[in-house]
């Protein structure tokens, strides 16, 4: 049963006032809060258990391992993943991408290839296809979207040869909110055997994701949008590709042995870990993973479908309103403009009024391109907001047209 | 009038807005009435970083005074140029470079000037004192 | 004052037992425990403002992003860096020599090049370097230590010359406890115009570390070592070696604009810290600082001596017991074996009897090369240690050698 | 004797020693006694992955029973290797691939065959296994 006044009691800072007014925060797709079964998991952990993990001879530092190994467990068995070496711990979402962008990039992207993204990814799942690109001499290619949102998957066909080598794309746009026929994109690059890695950092939270379902050949996401604290994102690779790519970042950790004449490296997962992974970043995860599975993931999704269809009710409602990504097919965020005013302007008085969106281009500047605009004002949500919270948000923006206009 | 009679008076002018959407109300009424820059001095040249909102700048020289002007594609942020300019237009340059503007502080605008809100404004309060001491250079 | 009861209350690990016994941890070089105040201060920020950094028009964004640049300011003035754009965020000390040896390594080291370490480097400090000299057709050139534990710096003058790009060395070694005459190095170094690595992932916790006196031209090190959470690092840099270095990772934040025929990159330190950074890991660190500057690092430093000045006498009063490194020089870890007893054994028996220590090569196995040994038995000091533990831990191994001979 | 009874005998000798050091002192003593497997056997090949202590195995079929060989440069692993080879060696290699090592867990040693120890335990029965499972298909 999703029960929301429970879930609200569990997030200690949605009950916090802003301003001396109850915080209304909508900006889940920046960064999540987090529930106290995560803040206390890894408090309980620093006052009892820490210790450096692996090669550690003593109790604590089996015991933190142990809990380290788990998580990774918990991530596997979140994701469907075959298996734990597919599995990475990351920083982030964008360290994940990076770390693709390097390792498989230096090894299979030579000059005149080409990477396939989209128009409206995010900033991290552009800039290190366009460097690596530059450094490799190899082409970036864009498959555009309409002013829907939607992707013109024909033009991936268009697109598609035999230089292609890899296509990255987003399963959530952070910017419009749009889910994209990432299934129908893999089953079509497959048919080609080019691997596709999904940016996952938007839907991981929102809805199931099954790695062996969707086939994909890479999956990232970061656990700071997910309910998990700061500093730990996952890389899941299928174990073929992982194998055959080489080391991203080299130190302690991720060899078995090192001499000045030869330094040999580890196996699955330890190769891309190199030092001292943020073990307790996930450990974090691990206790976030097991928060959502306990309200379940379809509930989490259902609630939160109801919540963007209530504000996209509302909106449409309103006069001088622009929603950006039309899409029928859409989750945890939307986008829009008053119309002739400035998103900033509005931002900064729905701040005013206990109201935390996001202003500006969501470090998309391709899609706000499309659209000809500087920025929009998004609200992204997440499992503890509520239609109430909606109603003041629509509130706040009637407020804002009426004192700028 | 000085640099500091004028805080002095905006911060008259402002005491008796005790509510936020006074003050906010007072801002974008400025901010409408501030004189629109015209395009051709909106370069990149003259654009402050800020990623959120972009705010441009320019200056000149005259008997020793430094003249401003400025813009924003906000609202909100046009009446606080409105208001900055106010209190440093036509100053001589020395006392610009040196000036502590308190009165940003004292009706409640100062975070809006923080580096982290990249609306252009932190940097445009940091040209406006470095052109001035640069001015005092020339001379 | 120095109050070790009070210091031994702040740190709520220290008093749990294992095995039934009090724990007695001597791990801290591998990472240190955390006092509550730290705990605490994440905790808080957790409940009551968390919200991700920069570009926030709302209330608890910039609340968060001020707690950032504060923590970037805690620690420049920690560590007495001229400005808050030598400062830069990383996950942990192998990152910060991985960025360094990535985005350093490709701007300056050509085919042909030389890169100066040590022996007794930690593999973290070794690897990127290896990795570096491979891709670019470098060479790796070793500065030895005599079997004291004491660099052989006259050597130091050979090895230098008009290839050597860089000189990267730790400060305190991992492995020995030795503290490496890094001034002197880094004056040589600067004769001949090479800029210096100093690895202070040892160094930082134990002793004042002043980047303009010392005059390196890079620092790293990792919070966790230093009283602070996992998953955050530092990378010092002197401005204009910073400003003239590519960036490392790309995505969110780091950039000014983004299209697909150009993308432009953000002044320092932004333009090294793609994506969400470990910001509350930042604040933790920000907070192990704090208390730390409480405490006084001379303090700090002076403890630490007596307790390792202590152990030595302790040990050096054994029969059959070698000590690795007998520098007069030594800050935070010792190092030793009982003759003819592997390691590993000496640690599973001190564990049963809650002592918390590390055996194995400690990641530097051209340490153990020299000596010719496997491994060690290394016991590594915090501020929370006393004579007491020292005295459980001498009466442990002398336990293990009765069992074991 | 079976596996199993073998466990079970191997149980009923531990039950009596009830604290850490009466086990180990009995580790150390089967650890002495482990015969010392020959120097051209500790090839890279036969070393178990496992950084802080080294061991090595070897293993032959006679007669679809499987005869191992181990070794460790650590006493107590020698130990332990010693049991477990008790446990394991001369059995049919079906007996061997489906086999349940219970007898770990009740005399208090299955924490230091997890793989995090990184002693080489864990990949050793691993390998004991793994050895037997294919054995059983070259039959
Ligand atoms: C001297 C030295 N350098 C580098 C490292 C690597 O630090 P981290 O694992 O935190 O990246 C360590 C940690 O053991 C160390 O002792
Ligand atoms: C779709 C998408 N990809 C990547 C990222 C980057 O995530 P992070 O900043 O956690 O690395 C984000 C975060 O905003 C995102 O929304």
């Amino acid at each position: 049963m999703f029960d929301i006044n429970k879930i609200r009691s569990d997030f200690p800072i949605i009950n916090e006032k802003v301003y001396g007014r109850p915080l209304i925060y909508l900006d889940n797709a920046a960064t999540t809060q987090k529930p106290l079964v995560v803040l206390n998991k890894t408090t309980e952990f620093y006052k009892t258990i820490n210790s450096n993990i692996h090669r550690g001879v003593h109790y604590l530092s089996e015991q933190a391992s142990a809990a380290y190994e788990n998580a990774r467990k918990t991530v596997k068995d979140f994701i469907n993943a075959r298996s734990l070496t597919e599995v990475i711990f990351t920083r982030s979402t964008t360290e994940s991408i990076n770390l693709l962008a390097d390792s498989f990039g230096n090894t299979y992207v030579r000059e005149g290839d080409e990477i396939i993204i989209t128009e409206m990814e995010h900033h991290s799942n552009i800039v290190p296809w366009q460097v690596l690109c530059e450094r490799r001499g190899a082409h970036l290619k864009i498959i555009p979207f309409d002013d829907n949102g939607l992707l013109l998957i024909d033009k991936l066909h268009d697109l598609i040869n035999i230089k292609t080598k890899l296509i990255a794309i987003n399963h959530v746009s952070n910017a419009l909110g749009v889910v994209n026929p990432v299934k129908d994109i893999i089953r079509m690059a497959h048919q080609h055997n080019i691997p596709v890695l999904i940016d996952g950092a938007q839907s991981i939270q929102h809805l199931p994701v099954d790695v062996q379902d969707l086939d994909c050949d890479f999956l990232a996401f970061s656990g700071h949008k997910m309910y998990a604290e700061t500093g730990v994102g996952i890389l899941y690779g299928k174990e073929k590709w992982l194998e055959a790519m080489p080391p991203y970042q080299t130190g302690g950790g991720m060899i078995t042995s090192v001499s000045f004449d030869e330094t040999k490296f580890a196996g699955l997962p330890q190769k891309f870990e190199a030092g001292t992974v943020n073990y307790v970043g996930a450990i974090s995860l691990a206790a976030a993973i097991e928060y959502l599975r306990g309200i379940g993931m379809k509930n989490v999704f259902t609630h939160e479908k109801e919540l963007l269809d209530y504000t996209v009710k509302q909106l449409n409602g309103m006069d001088d309103l622009t929603i950006y990504g039309n899409s029928p097919n859409r989750c945890g965020t939307i986008s829009f403009n008053l119309n002739g005013i400035h998103p900033y302007d509005v931002g900064m008085i729905l701040d005013k009024l206990g109201i935390a969106i996001r202003t500006g281009n969501h470090c998309t500047e391709p899609v706000m391109r499309h659209f000809g605009i500087k920025g929009t004002i998004r609200a992204s949500f997440a499992v503890y907001n509520t239609r109430d919270e909606i109603d003041v948000l629509v509130d706040g923006i009637k407020k804002a047209r009426e004192m700028l206009l | 009038m000085k640099i500091d009679e004028i805080q002095f008076q905006i911060i008259k002018e402002f005491a008796p807005l005790e509510e936020w959407f006074e003050k906010y109300e007072k801002l974008i009424d400025l901010g409408k009435k501030l004189p629109v820059m015209d395009e051709e001095y909106k370069t990149e040249a003259n654009l402050m970083s800020g990623c959120q909102s972009s705010v441009w700048i320019t200056s000149r020289l005259e008997n020793g005074r430094v003249i401003f002007q400025a813009d924003s594609d906000a609202l909100i942020i046009r009446g606080i140029i409105a208001i900055l300019l106010k209190v440093v237009n036509n100053q001589p340059s020395e006392d610009i470079s040196s000036m502590d503007l308190y009165f940003l502080d004292t009706i409640g605008l100062s975070s809006n000037l923080s580096p982290s809100r990249a609306n252009g404004l932190a940097s445009l309060v940091q040209y406006i004192k470095d052109c001035a001491k640069e001015y005092l250079y020339e001379r």
